[in-house]
């Protein structure tokens, strides 16, 4: 119960918002909204020693119970800490932001996108049915969609936001019919269930399609290579956003869905694959990238694409126990996934306050530019020592906590080579070497952050205010942050034991007895231990690279490099409008002509080519009544009539071959012994001529239709093939009777309804509610006419729309 | 042969010279060389036709049926009534619209008050309109 | 005489697809308005043409041509002159607003 | 006897024509229709709930069984749509009250839009082939007097098309029947399915089913859609948002009708025929709603796409499928209505049309610029809005049915859709304010009123699906299994 | 012996209205082909005569009158049509 | 005149009762209108008015000058219809009637029309002017003007 | 010259009498013969349409001071009604019913809600063919 309501709260709060907003001023909003998160937390630590314990706690609340969506929450270990990143960094951020937002800013509307934010993020990590994690997985992309263009009047802000918004809902959809594939494998939407089902269905066809497709939503979510896109334009949020949303907690839902849905997918070769190579991938081409960047939120939102890689790698290895069963190995593998979690709370507190640095130097310089900055140390010893250590951790150097997931994360490549599933080969002795080049780059611009930014001359002057430290609010939470960074690294354990032991137990339960699970973390292993010699591999290779960075930094002007994903995205936007634009205007003419031409192209090809091909034509002439002369004298008269319809130069002409063709369907009436049907039409007939004549006064005489012989011949063809079907279907049609007609029925008309006229007895009896309903469309029109013609438009200028 | 016979025979009789009337006038349509005569063809001969047969009809369905047929009388006085007026308006019609008189046409009276005049009179100039 | 009338009905529908392919409106709704004739006839047809009597209690000898097409056509009579009146007023109006009766010219929507 | 189920048709019709005796008296016409069209919605949830009780629920019009006279016949489905329309009625006409102008409202705009309620709710009550044709035209004769309501020359222009296309349509419908009837000998929908069962479906009636599908595609916009965008483009915003939102629909309830009735036995040519139409169909739509700067037409193309994806649902033919399809058309006709009432409030407000000429607009108009952007969420089939649920129980059938192409389509053409939107949302709402503070046309209460009725709706039926499941499942049961229907009709005989 | 005389004539009058098309298609003028309309007309009620002789009933002879009424309409109006080019006039002023 | 109609239906009436059948039969009464008319027609001069169904005599009449006329110039017409070769010579003339009723010059026209041969073509504004379309002038302008007269004449016993 | 119209206004004196007891005599006779209230409609309104050709609209509205709009929305709205009757007395919508009354002038009569219904399409179809001739007409 109290699981649902800490998802809803936050919703509750931002639903209050707007109403607190009128009676407290701007500047105070800020505290208001820090006890929800802050709450929240507190809340949850009181699950640890229960989780740690191998409790798992789930409540659910009914919604939409006949098609299995309802609303089950579900905490366990893995859940747990996401849950506690989501509100322990989220206090953090709101702290933050209360003294980084301008109250000139429309604070309320941020509180309110980042309440629904916190609470969608809630829900995803909370929720046991696959819909409702759904829900909540796109209410993140929205929220953050929104965050993102705060300043919304910033092209770049939406155009970041856009994009962002693009590429994780469309991952969102993807996931969301990898979910419905489960769900139609197992029948059952909640993942737990799914769970215990799912061995039955790894043959299963769309066992593979639903792996892929989930993946896909985590890939996007966590902006995996080549999904990163959007992650860098996403910094145009806000910074205390970029720090919540784009480091700490939404770009780790895609984690947490693959560590989520590893025991289900975790024993394919596909899936191992998959992520490990993607997040390799990512982890060496964010690194790389971030070495480049000027702006420090861009480089520090490559950095995250890069350390997101690192996490989803180390994820993929970890899969690789589920592959080699319950045995010492399989434990060894595992440990990969401790190291991924552990990096992801690591990654949380040094990348969170890294951000939250770059925000304060923001604030105080008014740029991000690298080449504007330099020589703040000085100024500002505060920020400087919070982001050195921020940028250590992040680098790998101890005595921070990034050092020792560092450590790990190489110990977990170096098993790759051993891996004697899936037939990994060659490619496991592939994975260090990335990895550690790619460690090599973050190296480099970890450097680049702290030196860059702090070292050398003072660049930039301000006139109004001297460049001075940040006011102390600001700085509270990224000091926080970095007493995390160097407590971690000293305490591991603690976190080991109560924050990752329950969710690995979570990950793997089938190991969760396994006490070897849990490794001991340590900072010292030996100098024998070879992740320690990849370290300083690094270190003294990524400080040459920094030094000589001047030198090959001409590589990303190499061509090959320039042609990024990014000009493929808007490649793509602009070609995709145009291409559709250019594709819709051919066919989209406005034409009539066209558009019957499509028509009656449709109808040759569906109707008769399932002639051709399906055959069905009998024709049969047995029941045709015998002709006498006269009748073919109308029929000859009529076809002339139609024919020279088409030749006849005056619509008068055409009119009175029109009333001819009425007057001889009249006469057919009466041979067709039908008198009701000859005098309406020769009434009707006559009357529709007169309204000819009267509309004919104002139009103009019709001229010869301009057209080639080309067209001429197209519209001959149509119409001739569009005739011939219609005789063909009508002629196999009188072949082809199978019922008498219920119409024999009506001939006891008399009897029935007293009426002698079978017909009106029909029209006025048996089918009377038609007749009605023709008498109403006939008054329709009527009326219709009338206002044709009395409400009249204004001349004109007005195509817009009234007013 | 009884009264009634003959009676359908003389009907049928009516039916089929109004059916011979009818072919001949419908030849003067073609024959005819401008509007004026052929409506003569037209709107007399053809009503002529008509008349037989419906009076042949009348006389069929009062002898074969004993039935005496308002419809048909009422059909007969209408055919009347019209034919001659329909014959008038379409030649005055034919006539402001200009309509040429044939080249064997002698006498034209109504030419000098009809169209010499038409421009100071100007009485349906729909072109204004 | 049914596959007679039906071949009548592939000519008219030929003549009246033809029409219809035009740019003139007026000729669009003769079409239509041939369209409909043929339509009238095929259900006509459709019930079998000339295989008893008028359906007239009393009349002939008991046995009648089937009168539910019959009924049916009459309402599809009302129903297409209702169509045709309004289409037709509504091309005499487009003509005074426009001052053309070919669609050819007459573009409605526009967007770049 | 159950005369209770004329009445979502018979109230409208009389309500049309009270109206036209009331023409001069505005305010009585508008307080009229109200009442009125609350009074249909009472009544269609009465029929909807009597349903559950006693089945399906038909009505022989003049007492004469089926197959010989006219029926309707109520089930789950249709009373579903019954209702939803009269809802949707009844929010558009509050718009129109405020937007209309009195010029319309004397030219007998509310007794056009009563008629065309009349021959909605017919075509979804019928039982009868002929019948269904006759409310079609109802429906038809209205909506051409409504489009061109107003005279403007688009409107002109833009009808004439219209009808024209529709003309021809009715015609191929008429064409149908009579083969139909030239084969089978009977008009009843109910008996049509089971002469067809019996003696099976033919090449030669599977042709003619073919032709019905042209007709209803026609109706629908399924693939032949290209007389939508122009058509809908021209009408003032109430009336394009009652297009939007009504027109399509019961074309493609005529297509569920009748091939899960009458010509469901060669699913291999006919569903399939469907699926690649729906296919085609998402796709020219998504490509024309990026495709424009003109907001109508982008909105107007999002018609089309979510056609195709309905009918999604009739070509994988599962329960599933068919839950998702109507939970799906209902959800469309909600959102179809707002966004329509929105882009025509955007043009009222701005003077404007395309997207680059508008920018800023939640400044001056917040409530409106959220408006859209739950609309965009909710036809995107994002969650908790009320697309989501349809498109994933279509999903679900499509999966079942190994139909990944129509599943592949049908939900990378809400990217599209999503995409189309956020271009307006993106640059119309967001962006530098263009318009002054003095230059701001105020956005009156009374057309924002039935927008946030609409999202609240959409919201609602989002969050209680719920509420509908009995009633969708049931309608979908019924399209699953014709003998239900057959039975409910015939069963009496 | 009489349903010979019956058949010829119909016969007869479909031939008359067979040519009448024909001068309907040639012209030249628009009265000519208003004259051949009506003769169509006229013969159609003859047509119609003849074949509920043939038939026995007496169900078409309201179609007479009827084609007999609205020939006459249809004339004045092509007539006036072609005289004035309106068929209806708002107001006479002359 | 009303009064001799009110008299002749009151004598009808008086058969009929005189009769005194069981029920009131339409044929007795037509039997008694006979017999009325037989009475007012030999006592119409105490009325000092006409015979009120002289009329009916008068329509006999015309319709019978009509018929001969409509024979005679219906043989003409087919006959140049048919001859060979066309040696007709139409042409327009006008004709002053005496007539000048609405009516009178209605039926006038309608019975020239009627008539083969012949179509008035215009009726002057003043309506006493009838230009005539004669399908041969020259050969039977006399004979058109004089079944004028003959028309006139009978027309005028008729409405006069 | 001016138009003189004496013979065609004469005769249409006459024949509009004759159309319109002919229109009222296939209305009613609709139910055993050829005719009904569609059909008897469209031959009033022609004799309407008639008129109109003959004359102008001025004067025979003059002459027949009727809102024809009116007239058909009356006419539809009695047709509907024979329907909405028949739920009042608890019969299916639309049933038709019919009684046998001695009249004094047309003596044993028949009067059945089919005769109404059919009045109501006549209506309509006279209100709404003459409708769309007068807009026509009137907008020039
Ligand atoms: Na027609
Ligand atoms: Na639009």
């Amino acid at each position: 119960m109290l699981l649902s309501i800490i998802i809803f709260i936050p919703f509750l709060a931002a639903l209050f918002i707007p109403f607190i907003h009128k009676k407290i001023p701007n500047k105070h909003i800020g505290w208001v909204v820090l006890v929800v998160p802050l709450f929240l937390f507190i809340a949850l630590c009181k699950y640890i020693t229960a989780i740690a314990n191998g409790e798992t706690f789930i409540h659910t609340i009914k919604w939409i119970d006949s098609a299995g969506i309802n609303f089950t929450t579900y905490l366990d270990g893995l859940s747990l800490i996401f849950g506690l990143l989501i509100t322990g960094v989220g206090t953090l951020v709101i702290l933050y932001s209360i003294y980084y937002l301008s109250e000139r800013e429309a604070i309320g509307r941020f509180y309110v996108y980042l309440l629904i934010f916190m609470g969608a993020m809630l829900g995803v990590v909370f929720s046991d049915n696959l819909m409702v994690l759904y829900v909540f997985w796109e209410l993140t992309s929205i929220s953050s969609f929104l965050l993102i263009a705060f300043w919304y009047h910033r092209k770049m802000s939406r155009y970041g936001a856009q994009k962002s918004m693009l590429i994780t809902v469309s991952g969102g959809i993807g996931m969301l019919s990898g979910f419905i594939m489960l769900h139609s494998m197992t029948g059952s939407f909640s993942v737990r269930e799914i769970l215990t089902m799912i061995g039955g269905f790894t043959d299963h066809k769309l066992f593979v399609p639903a792996m892929l497709l989930v993946l896909l939503g985590a890939f996007t979510k966590s902006a995996q290579f080549p999904f990163h896109i959007w992650l860098p334009d996403a910094m145009e949020a806000p910074t205390p956003v970029s720090a919540y949303l784009h480091s700490a907690t939404m770009v780790k839902a895609g984690i947490y869905l693959v560590a989520r849905f590893m025991p289900i997918f975790g024993g394919e070769a596909i899936w191992f694959y998959l992520v490990s190579s993607v997040g390799i991938f990512t982890l060496f081409w964010g690194s790389f990238s971030a070495v480049r960047q000027t702006d420090l939120k861009a480089l520090l939102a490559y950095s995250t694409i890069s350390q997101l890689g690192l996490i989803m790698s180390l994820l993929g290895i970890g899969s690789a126990a589920y592959a080699s069963g319950i045995q010492t190995q399989s434990i060894l593998y595992a440990q990969a996934t401790f190291a991924a979690l552990f990096h992801l709370v690591n990654h949380s507190t040094f990348k969170g306050a890294l951000f939250m640095v770059v925000g304060i130097v923001d604030h105080e310089l008014g740029t991000r530019d690298i080449r504007r900055l330099g020589g703040l140390m000085p100024l500002m010893p505060i920020t400087f020592t919070i982001a050195t250590i921020g940028s250590f951790s992040m680098a790998g150097l101890p005595p921070f906590n990034g050092f020792l997931s560092k450590e790990m994360f190489f110990e977990s490549v170096l098993h790759m080579r051993n891996l004697d599933v899936f037939s990994v080969g060659a490619m496991g002795s592939l994975f260090p070497v990335i990895a550690w080049i790619a460690s090599v780059f973050t190296f480099v611009y970890c450097l680049i952050i702290v030196f860059r930014t702090f070292f050398g001359d003072l660049k930039l002057e301000r006139d109004d205010r001297p460049i001075q430290e940040a006011p102390v609010g600001m700085l509270i939470a990224p000091s926080l942050l970095s007493l995390l960074v160097i407590g971690i690294f000293f305490f591991p354990n603690v976190i080991g034991q109560y924050i990752l032991k329950p969710a690995m137990a979570a990950v793997y339960p089938s190991l969760s007895n396994s006490e070897e699970l849990i490794p001991h973390i340590s900072a010292w292993h030996g100098w024998d231990y070879f992740p320690l010699i990849m370290t300083v591999g690094v270190i003294v290779i990524g400080v040459v690279l920094y030094m000589y960075l001047r030198y090959w930094k001409k590589v990303y002007t190499v061509t090959p490099l320039t042609w990024n994903l990014d000009s493929l995205y808007n490649a793509i936007l602009m070609k995709s409008e145009k291409g559709a634009a250019t594709i819709t205007k051919t066919y989209m003419t406005g034409q009539l002509k066209d558009y019957l031409v499509y028509i009656f192209g449709f109808f040759i090809v569906l109707i008769g080519g399932m002639l051709l091909w399906k055959g069905g034509l009998s024709i049969n002439f047995e029941n045709d009544a015998p002709i006498t002369v006269n009748e073919y004298i109308i029929v000859t008269v009529m076809m002339g009539a139609g024919i020279a319809l088409l030749f006849v130069g005056s619509r008068m002409t055409a009119i009175v071959l029109n009333g001819v063709l009425g007057y001889s369907i009249a006469i057919l009436f009466v041979i067709f012994r039908a008198p009701d049907l000859a005098l309406t039409q020769i009434i009707i007939e006559t009357v529709t001529t007169a309204l000819f004549l009267l509309c004919f006064y104002f139009l103009p005489e019709w001229s010869k239709e301009k057209s080639t012989t080309f067209s001429k011949a197209v519209k001959g063809a149509i119409a001739i093939m569009v005739g011939s079907l219609v005789t063909v279907i009508a002629l196999s049609v009188q072949g082809n009777r199978m019922f008498d007609s219920i119409s024999t029925y009506f001939e006891n008309a008399y009897e029935l309804a007293g009426g002698k006229n079978i017909v009106n007895t029909i029209l006025g009896d048996f089918r009377a509610f038609d007749t009605m309903l023709e008498v109403v469309v006939l008054f329709i029109a009527g009326v219709g006419v009338y206002t044709l013609i009395k409400l009249k438009g204004r001349k004109e200028g007005q195509d817009v729309e009234d007013k | 042969m009884s009264v009634n016979a003959i009676g359908e025979f003389v009907g049928a009789f009516l039916i089929l010279i109004g059916g011979i009337a009818s072919v001949i006038s419908v030849f003067g349509l073609i024959r005819l060389p401008d509007v004026y005569t052929r409506s003569h063809a037209a709107t007399k001969s053809s009503t002529l036709a008509v008349l037989l047969t419906l009076s042949g009809t009348f006389a069929y369905f009062l002898f074969a049926e004993h039935f005496i047929s308002v419809r048909v009388l009422l059909g007969i006085i209408f055919v009347f009534l019209t034919a001659p007026v329909a014959g008038h308006l379409i030649v005055r019609a034919a006539y402001r619209s200009k309509v040429k008189l044939a080249d064997i046409s002698t006498e034209d009276e109504l030419y000098d008050i009809l169209h010499s005049t038409e421009k100071k009179e100007s009485n349906y100039d729909h072109e204004n309109e | 005489m049914e596959t007679l009338i039906t071949i009548l009905i592939g000519v008219l529908v030929t003549v009246a697809v033809y029409l219809m392919l035009s740019k003139s409106v007026i000729r669009i709704i003769l079409g239509s308005a041939v369209l409909s004739h043929a339509v009238h006839l095929l259900l006509m047809t459709m019930g079998g043409l000339k295989k008893g009597d008028v359906p007239l209690i009393g009349e002939g000898t008991g046995k009648f041509t089937d009168a539910l097409p019959q009924a049916l056509i009459l309402t599809a009579i009302v129903i297409s002159f209702a169509v045709t009146a309004f289409l037709l007023v509504l091309a005499y109006r487009t003509y005074k607003e426009t001052g053309s009766d070919n669609l050819g010219a007459l573009r409605g929507f526009k967007d770049e | 006897m159950n005369n209770v189920i004329v009445l979502p048709m018979i109230i409208p019709l009389l309500t049309g024509i009270f109206l036209v005796f009331l023409r001069p008296y505005i305010k009585t016409q508008r307080l009229f229709s109200l009442l009125s069209i609350l009074l249909t919605i009472g009544v269609s949830i009465h029929i909807l709930n009597l349903i559950q009780s006693d089945g399906i629920l038909r009505l022989d019009f003049g007492n004469w069984l089926p197959p010989f006279g006219i029926l309707f016949v109520a089930d789950s489905f249709s009373m579903l749509l019954c209702l939803t329309t009269a809802v949707i009625t009844f929010i558009l006409l509050i718009y129109s009250f405020f937007s209309i102008g009195k010029s319309h409202e004397r030219m007998f705009f509310y007794p056009f839009v009563f008629f065309l309620v009349a021959g909605v709710n017919g075509s979804f009550l019928t039982g009868d082939l002929f019948n269904l044709f006759v409310c079609f035209e109802v429906m038809l004769l209205s909506s051409y007097v409504l489009i061109t309501l107003g005279g403007r020359k688009v409107q002109l222009i833009e009808s004439i098309k219209y009808i024209s296309i529709n003309v021809l349509s009715s015609w191929f419908f008429l064409v149908a029947i009579a083969y139909l009837y030239g084969t089978v000998g009977t008009l009843n929908m109910a008996h049509l399915s089971v002469r067809i069962a019996e003696v099976g479906q033919g090449p030669l009636l599977t042709v003619i089913g073919l032709i019905f599908l042209i007709v209803f595609s026609l109706k629908a916009g399924l693939l032949l859609y290209f007389w939508l965008p122009g058509s809908y483009s021209a009408p003032p915003t109430a009336v394009a948002a009652l297009f939007g939102a009504l027109l399509t629909k019961v074309g493609v309830y005529a297509m569920f009708r009748v091939f899960t009735l009458i010509f469901y036995h060669e699913p291999q040519i006919t569903h399939t025929t469907i699926g690649i139409m729906a296919v085609l169909t998402m796709i020219g739509g998504s490509l024309g709603a990026i495709a424009y700067n003109d907001i109508r037409q982008i909105v107007s193309y999002n018609v089309v796409i979510a056609i195709g994806f309905i009918l999604i649902g009739l070509s994988v033919s599962t329960e599933s499928a068919f839950i998702g399809s109507i939970y799906y058309l209902i959800h469309d006709m909600v959102i179809k209505a707002m966004l329509f009432l929105i882009a025509g409030t955007m043009i009222y407000l701005t003077g404007k049309a395309r997207i680059p000429e508008m920018s800023g607009l939640i400044r001056n108009y917040p409530a409106l610029g959220w408006l859209f952007f739950v609309t965009m969420l909710s036809l995107t089939g994002i969650p908790p809005f009320s697309g989501f649920i349809g498109k994933v129980y279509i999903g679900e059938g499509a999966v079942e049915n190994s139909s990944f192409m129509l599943l592949a389509v049908g939900f990378i053409s809400s990217i599209f859709v999503l995409y189309s939107l956020l271009r307006i949302f993106k640059n119309c709402f967001w962006g530098e304010t263009i318009i002054n503070e003095d230059e701001d046309t105020p956005l009156r209460k009374g057309m924002l009123l039935p927008i946030i009725l609409l999202g609240v709706l959409t919201f609602v039926l989002g969050v209680g699906a719920e509420v509908l499941a009995p009633y969708v499942t049931d309608a979908a049961r019924t399209l699953m299994d014709p003998d239900i229907y057959i039975e409910a009709v015939l069963g009496g005989r | 012996m009489i349903q010979t005389m019956l058949t010829i004539a119909l016969i007869l009058f479909s031939i008359t209205i067979a040519i009448a098309v024909v001068r309907i298609i040639l012209g030249p003028s628009m009265p000519d082909r208003v004259i051949a309309l009506d003769m169509i007309g006229v013969n159609l009620i003859a047509m119609i005569a003849v074949i509920s002789v043939i038939m026995k009933t007496k169900a078409f002879l309201e179609v007479i009158l009827i084609l007999g009424i609205l020939s006459f309409i249809g004339t004045i109006a092509f007539s006036k049509f072609i005289e004035r080019g309106v068929i209806v006039e708002r107001k006479r002023n002359r | 005149m009303p009064a001799q109609l009110l008299l002749n239906l009151f004598i009808a009436f008086l058969w009929m009762t005189l009769i005194d059948e069981d029920e009131l039969k339409f044929t007795t009464f037509f039997a008694g209108y006979l017999v009325g008319i037989g009475i007012i027609f030999f006592m119409h001069r105490f009325f000092g008015t006409q015979f009120y169904l002289r009329r009916l005599f008068a329509i006999i009449k015309l319709l019978l000058i009509f018929i001969s006329e409509l024979t005679q110039s219906s043989i003409v017409v087919l006959k140049q219809i048919l001859s060979p070769k066309l040696k007709i010579k139409p042409g327009i003339f006008k004709y002053e009637t005496v007539l000048s009723s609405d009516s009178e010059v209605t039926m006038l026209s309608l019975l020239l029309t009627l008539t083969p041969g012949s179509v008035v073509m215009e009726v002057s504004p003043e309506g006493n002017v009838l230009y005539i379309h004669a399908m041969d002038v020259e050969q039977s302008k006399e004979g058109l003007i004089s079944q004028l007269k003959n028309f006139e004449k009978a027309i005028m016993e008729v409405t006069r | 010259m001016k138009i003189n119209d004496v013979i065609l206004r004469t005769v249409t004196k006459i024949v509009v009498f004759i159309i319109l007891t002919f229109g009222i005599e296939l209305f009613l006779s609709g139910h055993n013969d050829p005719g009904g209230g569609f059909i008897g409609g469209l031959v009033l309104s022609s004799a309407f349409v008639l008129l109109y050709l003959v004359y102008d609209v001025e004067t025979v509205s003059k002459g027949i001071p009727f809102d024809f709009k009116k007239v058909a929305a009356f006419g539809v709205l009695l047709a509907v009604m024979t329907g909405v009757g028949s739920l009042l007395f608890g019969a299916s919508f639309l049933t038709q019913t019919a009684g046998h009354f001695n009249l004094p002038v047309f003596g044993e009569t028949e009067l059945s809600t089919v005769t109404l219904f059919e009045a109501g399409v006549a209506l309509t179809v006279v209100g709404v063919v003459v409708t769309i001739i007068l807009s026509i007409s009137k907008d020039v």
